[in-house]
């Protein structure tokens, strides 16, 4: 076992470890920081199956934007209720139900299949320079379109939000 | 009602249809007259009953002793089978056409004053009026299910009419009991109704009789219709109605008696007795010799003088029934005749005691049972006509020479020992002689306790005969109670009544029955003479023996009577009311099977109907992650479906 | 003009409906008239056909269209007409229902709520009534069934009693588990008759009297005479008869699968309870008569033990179980359960009196149970109260409503001059001449249903003895001051029934002659087709 | 060696599984945000894992990120409704808010 299979492993025991401790937690806000650990996790993995792009963007964008925004609901929400944030749960036994037949399920299907990786080396260094290309010629128009999305997004949260406090003066 | 063919003359056709269908006109008047001149059909019921008597008799007069004669009239017809509603014209039926109305129309005139201020005359006489009709039918017609509807339409009008006083409890009960006994007893006639039509395809009485020869299936079609005859006629175990239905108006009960509804039973046998097998009519004759004794026994120790008269009357039918059972038909016949007019005056006269202390016990405000002969006495002097016609009445029950029952009962006893030396047969004399030795004594007790002796319960006010109108009906027949109404010779019963009879009038039998009579008159004086009054001084007097004999069998007829009469209340009736309760059980048990069972399925079916629908409804309850886990689960199933 | 009296009959009430349906909902007068202006236009309409009516000509009356011809291709075509005609098994029914409609419109002078729906539902039922006793062809027959299922439903469930949400669920599922069962058969009957009218193609027909010829029947199909297929232990042709039986039977309604009755009856407002007893259970004798026998004759000899074991079941356990009732219009279902097993063991019989008894306790009971039920509503009206128990001495204060129930109470118990005597006189008569005649029922089965008269006579007594003798008592004082006798509207609807009871019963033969031929051509032909094909099994 | 593809994808089961039964657990709106970030995150890993399947073309990669963008919008818009719908209904249980149900 060399030492990138030890990291291999290591992060995806961490992200595992921290998406059970999500699912078990019933405080929200450590809830969220699990999910920042489990979304950091995700990104060396990221890295370790050579997307390094995508890896900087997970911690970029999640982790440095939708989980600020989340953390920053789950402080307004507190912050209206002035309540610690305990969450309690329900349909426990349909949830594990239901998760534990998907996951069989799942785990039955990537079983039987056996995929096998080229074993050529990976040529990683055009990566980045590809995924650029990609964007402004093959996904030109969907990159567009997520950009007015994200445009639309913003604008509606603001609006939303705005609603709000229009109505609380 | 169509193809008439004429037999006879039309004036003679216009009498019968007169005298069947003027009681329906009296009984259809009755109902439609407005109810605030309902004082009407006291006057117009009696009137159409006496042109119906009438045209009965011209009926009679013209067809005397001509040869039997058929109205064919067809009802309907049934696939290719007709079922004809045939009139039969013969002495028998004419004569007792004649007997029915002239009764009847004696009973209406009677009822005028009997029930005058009753607050339902209307129904009344309308009912007597069906009764009437009903009757008449039945003695007319000449098929069994002509005969067997107007069978039920007497059942129908004696319910109507025992139960004529609706506010007493009692009357209800009787007149339920009549007529669910009838019932029973018509269900069995039924039965042989449906035995015969499906052997002979026809119920033509006529037509049924004609063909001579003895079937297999004829012992068990006579014992079914035997069965209508045992209801109607109150035979052995049915006849419990027959006493209680005294709780109807006195008249109701001269009528059933006499001439309507215990008749019918007689008569349908007389009609019909060449159908019954020697095997049925065994049967037959064990039964009726069984119903004369019980009652007779029981007649001996009722106080109610109308149930007395009951008992008597179920005695006396028993012995019509006995000796159609021995397959002597006339002396039954005659003995119906003769019983329907001394009965009649019977119940008239037991009526007029009752009326007239009624309205004693009106004027004085002093209340006790007047129908209790414990509580009655001395009436002669206060009612002496009453007394007479009583006493008239009473002799001809008992059988005393000189009066139309002695000569009735001894065409019977002739007819009994006549017949072959069989067990049967002596068993069926003794019967007879006892029975008649047992009906002198009730009627001495009965006519003792009302009239003899000095008053029990002393009115201040005492009592006056009944009016005119109803005195003449009573004396009328008690006349008609003498021996001429049966032949000329007090002695000899083959007169113009019964002119003929295949056994002979035998001399010594006659002078037998003379001196068992006078016997029992004997017997009857002392026993209730002694029993009732001073009787230790008798006693201790001249007749130790005769006072212990008749000690000892005034003992072992009241026990014996005690037992007739337990038998009768206790076990008879307990097996009537035990049934009843087992019907009732039954019901109840088959209503909780109903409701528990059966409908517990149903509703088992709809509480799962509904939780099926509880269920698939907590899908929607609108709560989202129920609805992920349904939508998960189904893609779950959907994908184990698609790709295993 | 002829031909078109029965449509015309048949769609009256429907037209009728349908400008009811535009009236203003407030004026409820107006549909008080117009439904009884329909129901006399139809009164007018029966007397022009019955005095048209030849009644040893068959079938009458005849109208058949087109009505759904569908052709499948190689399947074959789909032909469903609009065939509707009368004969001596209908046209008494069809009367009936006629006369029973205008008593009903008349009782129902008092409806206050709704008043508007109420009568188009009337209306829509007088139609589907009448259509399901004239429809020839079964698919018309099937949609007239159903058609009075749902109008029949509201009519319990919006205005009936206390419970009459149960009620009206219990009758709907126990019909609509008939309306299955004979969907079945009528899916299979569809599947495996040919109509020989146009040759060479095959086509699909519902035609009743198509279904009654077992040449008209396609080879090797499924309710094939000639097919040797088993179903367990029985051909699928006996099955058929089974289903068909029990669909109908329920309708009828027999023991066992009578429990929907009582309760239909106890909550439904009076004019309900008439045309439910009076007509409905009609349908299902009628369905047996037309349809389960003709088409399956020897399932139905193979049966016909059942058939009237069933039928004298239920008149004896009909009539304990009456005897059991506290209440009166229970009472009156159960007696009705108990008569109807009449027409069971008349139509077992197979004989000519058994079937023309069978008939004839139809159209008698529809007229008697009529009067019965009109009877309680009377008391119900006045006191809200049917527990025969709270009442005692009824005779004094109400003598001519006692006089009214002693008639229906004696005419319901056959007491002779009443149609109900010939009637069942007819079934015994038949049914135990069936034995020697015909040797399909045992003798013994007539003896034990004259058990039915006795327990008839005893519940009946017993009842008015309970309520009309002894002292006058009422429980309530308000119930006591309520109790007034009958008023001219009442007379109006009891009178008539009463004397065609009377007329029925004493003078039989018009309405024998209509029913004769037709009950000697019902028999003759299942007994003869019956003994011709072949058992199975 | 590196472990093999099955890993990740496992790992990625485990996440969307896990996910999802917070999503149906957790009486909590923002909570199941939550489980909805970690089943985007999931399908992510299995994009990129099966790229590594088809080195050439970096069209798993593409879609990932194409992904992201829609979470970031999802989790922007999301958020918004649930603090609009909390100052609203003053609870964010998702239970209580089903004004919406027929």
């Amino acid at each position: 076992m060399n030492t990138l299979t030890f990291i291999f492993y290591f992060f995806m025991l961490t992200a595992a470890a921290s998406a059970t401790g999500i699912l078990l937690s019933r405080n929200v806000f450590k809830a969220a920081l699990m999910l920042l650990v489990c979304l950091l996790s995700i990104a060396a993995l990221y890295v370790l199956s050579f997307a390094e792009f995508v890896a900087i963007t997970q911690i970029l964008v999640y982790a440095g934007g939708v989980l600020v925004v989340i953390i920053f609901g789950i402080m307004l929400t507190s912050k209206l209720s002035g309540k610690p944030l305990q969450v309690g749960h329900t349909n426990i036994f349909a949830a594990v139900l239901s998760g534990i037949l998907l996951f069989a399920l799942l785990a039955n299907f990537i079983t039987d299949d056996v995929f096998a990786v080229p074993q050529h080396a990976v040529e990683t260094q055009g990566a980045l320079q590809t995924i650029g290309t990609n964007f402004m010629t093959a996904y030109s128009l969907p990159f567009e379109i997520a950009g007015i999305l994200l445009l639309a997004a913003l604008i509606g949260a603001a609006a939303i939000t705005s609603f709000m406090k229009s109505k609380k003066v | 009602m169509t193809a008439l063919s004429f037999h006879t003359d039309p004036t003679l056709l216009l009498c019968i249809f007169a005298a069947l269908l003027l009681p329906l006109l009296s009984f259809g008047a009755s109902v439609l007259t407005p109810r605030q001149y309902s004082w009407l059909v006291s006057f117009n019921a009696p009137l159409l009953l006496l042109v119906s008597a009438i045209c009965a008799a011209v009926a009679l007069t013209s067809r005397w002793n001509d040869d039997p004669a058929l109205f064919q009239i067809t009802w309907f017809t049934v696939g290719d089978q007709p079922l004809s509603a045939n009139i039969l014209l013969t002495n028998t039926s004419l004569l007792m056409l004649v007997v029915v109305s002239v009764i009847s129309f004696l009973v209406h005139l009677y009822s005028t004053g009997y029930m005058a201020g009753d607050n339902d005359l209307k129904k009344y006489f309308a009912m007597l009026g069906f009764f009437t009709f009903s009757m008449q039918g039945i003695v007319l017609a000449d098929n069994l299910l002509i005969l067997f509807v107007f069978w039920e339409l007497v059942g129908f009008s004696s319910y109507m009419l025992i139960g004529h006083w609706t506010e007493k409890l009692a009357a209800g009960q009787a007149s339920k009991k009549a007529f669910i006994l009838n019932r029973i007893g018509d269900a069995g006639f039924l039965v042989g109704l449906m035995i015969v039509w499906a052997n002979t395809g026809t119920l033509g009485i006529t037509e049924l009789l004609s063909s001579g020869s003895t079937y297999q299936w004829q012992t068990a079609a006579s014992l079914c219709i035997f069965c209508g005859v045992i209801g109607k006629s109150a035979q052995f175990p049915l006849f419990s109605w027959l006493p209680d239905a005294m709780e109807g108006p006195t008249p109701v009960s001269a009528l059933i008696h006499a001439a309507t509804m215990v008749a019918a039973g007689v008569y349908l046998l007389v009609r019909i007795h060449p159908l019954f097998t020697p095997m049925a009519l065994t049967v037959v004759a064990v039964t009726g010799m069984a119903t004369a004794i019980i009652g007779s026994l029981a007649a001996l120790f009722q106080y109610d003088i109308k149930r007395i008269l009951a008992y008597s009357t179920m005695s006396q039918l028993g012995l019509m029934v006995m000796a159609i059972g021995i397959g002597i038909v006339n002396a039954a016949l005659l003995h119906l005749f003769t019983h329907a007019f001394f009965k009649a005056c019977l119940f008239l006269s037991a009526g007029s005691v009752i009326h007239a202390l009624h309205r004693a016990q009106l004027r004085a405000h002093h209340h006790f049972d007047v129908q209790d002969i414990r509580n009655l006495g001395g009436l002669r002097q206060n009612l002496p006509v009453t007394f007479l016609t009583f006493l008239l009445g009473g002799a001809s029950l008992a059988g005393i020479p000189f009066f139309s029952g002695f000569l009735s009962k001894e065409a019977i006893l002739a007819a009994v020992w006549s017949t072959d030396s069989s067990v049967l047969s002596w068993s069926l004399l003794v019967a007879m002689v006892s029975v008649s030795f047992i009906t002198v004594l009730y009627t001495f007790r009965m006519i003792w306790y009302i009239f003899m002796g000095e008053a029990r319960k002393p009115l201040p006010v005492a009592p006056v005969e009944p009016p005119v109108i109803m005195r003449m009906p009573v004396v009328l027949l008690a006349l008609c109670s003498l021996w001429l109404v049966v032949s000329w010779n007090p002695f000899d019963f083959i007169g113009w009544l019964l002119p003929e009879a295949y056994y002979t009038h035998v001399a010594w039998v006659t002078a037998f029955s003379v001196v068992w009579i006078a016997a029992a008159l004997g017997v009857s004086y002392f026993v209730f003479r002694t029993a009732r009054f001073d009787s230790n001084a008798i006693l201790e007097n001249a007749f130790y023996v005769d006072a212990a004999g008749s000690k000892v069998l005034g003992k072992i007829v009241q026990i014996s009577a005690t037992t007739a009469s337990h038998i009768d209340r206790k076990w008879i009736d307990g097996l009537i009311h035990g049934s009843a309760y087992a019907h009732i059980t039954i019901a109840h048990i088959t209503g909780w099977v109903d409701r528990t069972l059966v409908d517990g399925f149903v509703n088992g079916v709809a509480y799962l109907s509904k939780g099926i629908g509880a269920f698939t409804r907590s899908f929607q309850a609108g709560k989202i992650q129920v609805y992920i886990f349904w939508a998960i689960l189904a893609i779950i199933i959907f994908l184990i479906w698609t790709l295993k | 003009m002829q031909q078109y009296l029965l449509s015309g009959l048949l769609f009256t009430p429907l037209v009728a409906a349908f400008i009811a349906l535009f009236l203003p909902s407030h004026a409820s007068g107006t549909f008080k008239l117009v439904t009884l202006i329909t129901c006399v236009i139809q009164v007018v309409l029966l007397l022009l056909m019955l005095s048209v009516y030849d009644s040893t000509g068959g079938l009458q009356f005849v109208e058949q269209h087109a009505w759904i011809t569908l052709d499948l291709g190689s399947w074959g075509i789909l032909k469903a007409e609009y065939l509707v005609g009368l004969d001596g098994l209908s046209l008494p029914l069809v009367s009936l229902t006629v006369g029973v409609m205008l008593i009903t419109t008349l009782s129902s002078w008092t409806v206050e709520k709704n008043v508007k729906g109420y009568f188009i539902l009337l209306l829509i039922l007088n139609t589907a009534i009448i259509g399901t006793f004239a429809a020839l062809d079964f698919l018309l027959f099937y949609l007239f069934f159903e058609f009075m299922l749902l109008p029949m439903f509201f009519l319990i469930g919006i205005w009936g009693g206390a419970r009459r949400e149960y009620a009206s669920v219990k009758f709907f599922l126990y019909t609509l588990l008939g309306s299955i069962l004979i969907l079945v058969a009528l899916i299979a009957l569809y599947i495996s008759v040919n109509d020989p009218s146009v040759p060479g193609r095959l086509v699909h027909s519902f035609n009743l009297l198509h279904m009654r010829d077992p040449k008209n029947f396609i080879s090797n199909a499924i309710l094939d005479p000639n097919n040797p297929w088993m179903i367990g232990p029985l051909s699928a042709r006996y099955w058929a008869f089974l289903l068909l039986f029990i669909g109908f039977a329920i309708k009828l309604p027999m023991v066992p699968l009578h429990t929907w009755l009582p309760d239909a009856h106890v909550e439904a407002p009076t004019p309900v309870s008439v045309v439910l007893a009076a007509l409905l259970l009609k349908i299902g004798g009628y369905g047996l008569l037309r349809i389960a026998y003709p088409i399956f004759p020897e399932a139905a000899l193979y049966f016909s033990w059942l058939v009237a074991l069933l039928g004298v079941i239920s008149i004896v356990y009909g009539a304990l179980t009456a005897m059991a009732s506290k209440d009166l219009k229970r009472l009156i279902a159960y007696s009705s359960v108990s008569h109807m097993g009449f027409v069971l063991l008349g139509i077992a019989s197979l004989t000519i009196e058994g079937v023309t008894g069978a008939v004839y306790q139809m159209v008698s009971h529809g007229i008697i149970s009529a009067m019965l039920f009109l009877l309680a509503g009377v008391l119900y009206d006045r006191t809200h109260d049917r527990v025969i128990d709270n009442y005692s001495g009824l005779a004094a204060k109400m003598p001519v409503f006692f006089a009214a129930v002693l008639v229906a109470f004696f005419a319901s118990m056959g007491l002779p001059g009443f149609s109900g005597f010939i009637a069942e006189v007819m079934v015994f008569l038949g049914a135990f001449k069936s034995g020697s005649a015909n040797g399909l029922l045992h003798e013994s089965f007539a003896i034990i249903a004259t058990l039915g008269l006795v327990l008839g006579a005893a519940y009946y007594l017993w009842a008015l003895q309970r309520m009309f003798f002894g002292p006058f008592h009422v429980k309530g004082d308000a119930a006591a001051i309520a109790l007034t006798d009958l008023n001219n509207r009442e007379y109006s609807m009891l009178v008539p029934l009463a004397i065609a009871a009377l007329i029925f019963g004493i003078f039989p033969q018009p309405l024998i002659s209509w029913i004769n031929p037709f009950a000697q051509h019902f028999s003759d032909a299942v007994l003869t087709l019956g003994k011709s094909l072949t058992p199975i099994h | 060696m590196m472990p093999s593809l099955q890993h990740l994808l496992y790992l990625a089961a485990f996440l969307f599984c896990t996910g999802l039964a917070v999503v149906m657990v957790k009486r909590n709106t923002i909570m199941m945000l939550l489980g909805i970030e970690l089943m985007l995150n999931a399908s992510n890993l299995n994009l990129v894992a099966f790229n590594r399947l088809y080195p050439a073309s970096l069209d798993g990669q593409m879609f990932a990120l194409f992904v992201i963008i829609v979470a970031v919008c999802e989790a922007a818009v999301g958020l918004a409704i649930v603090l609009r719908v909390y100052q609203h209904y003053q609870t964010s249980v998702p239970d209580e808010i089903s004004e919406l149900k027929g």
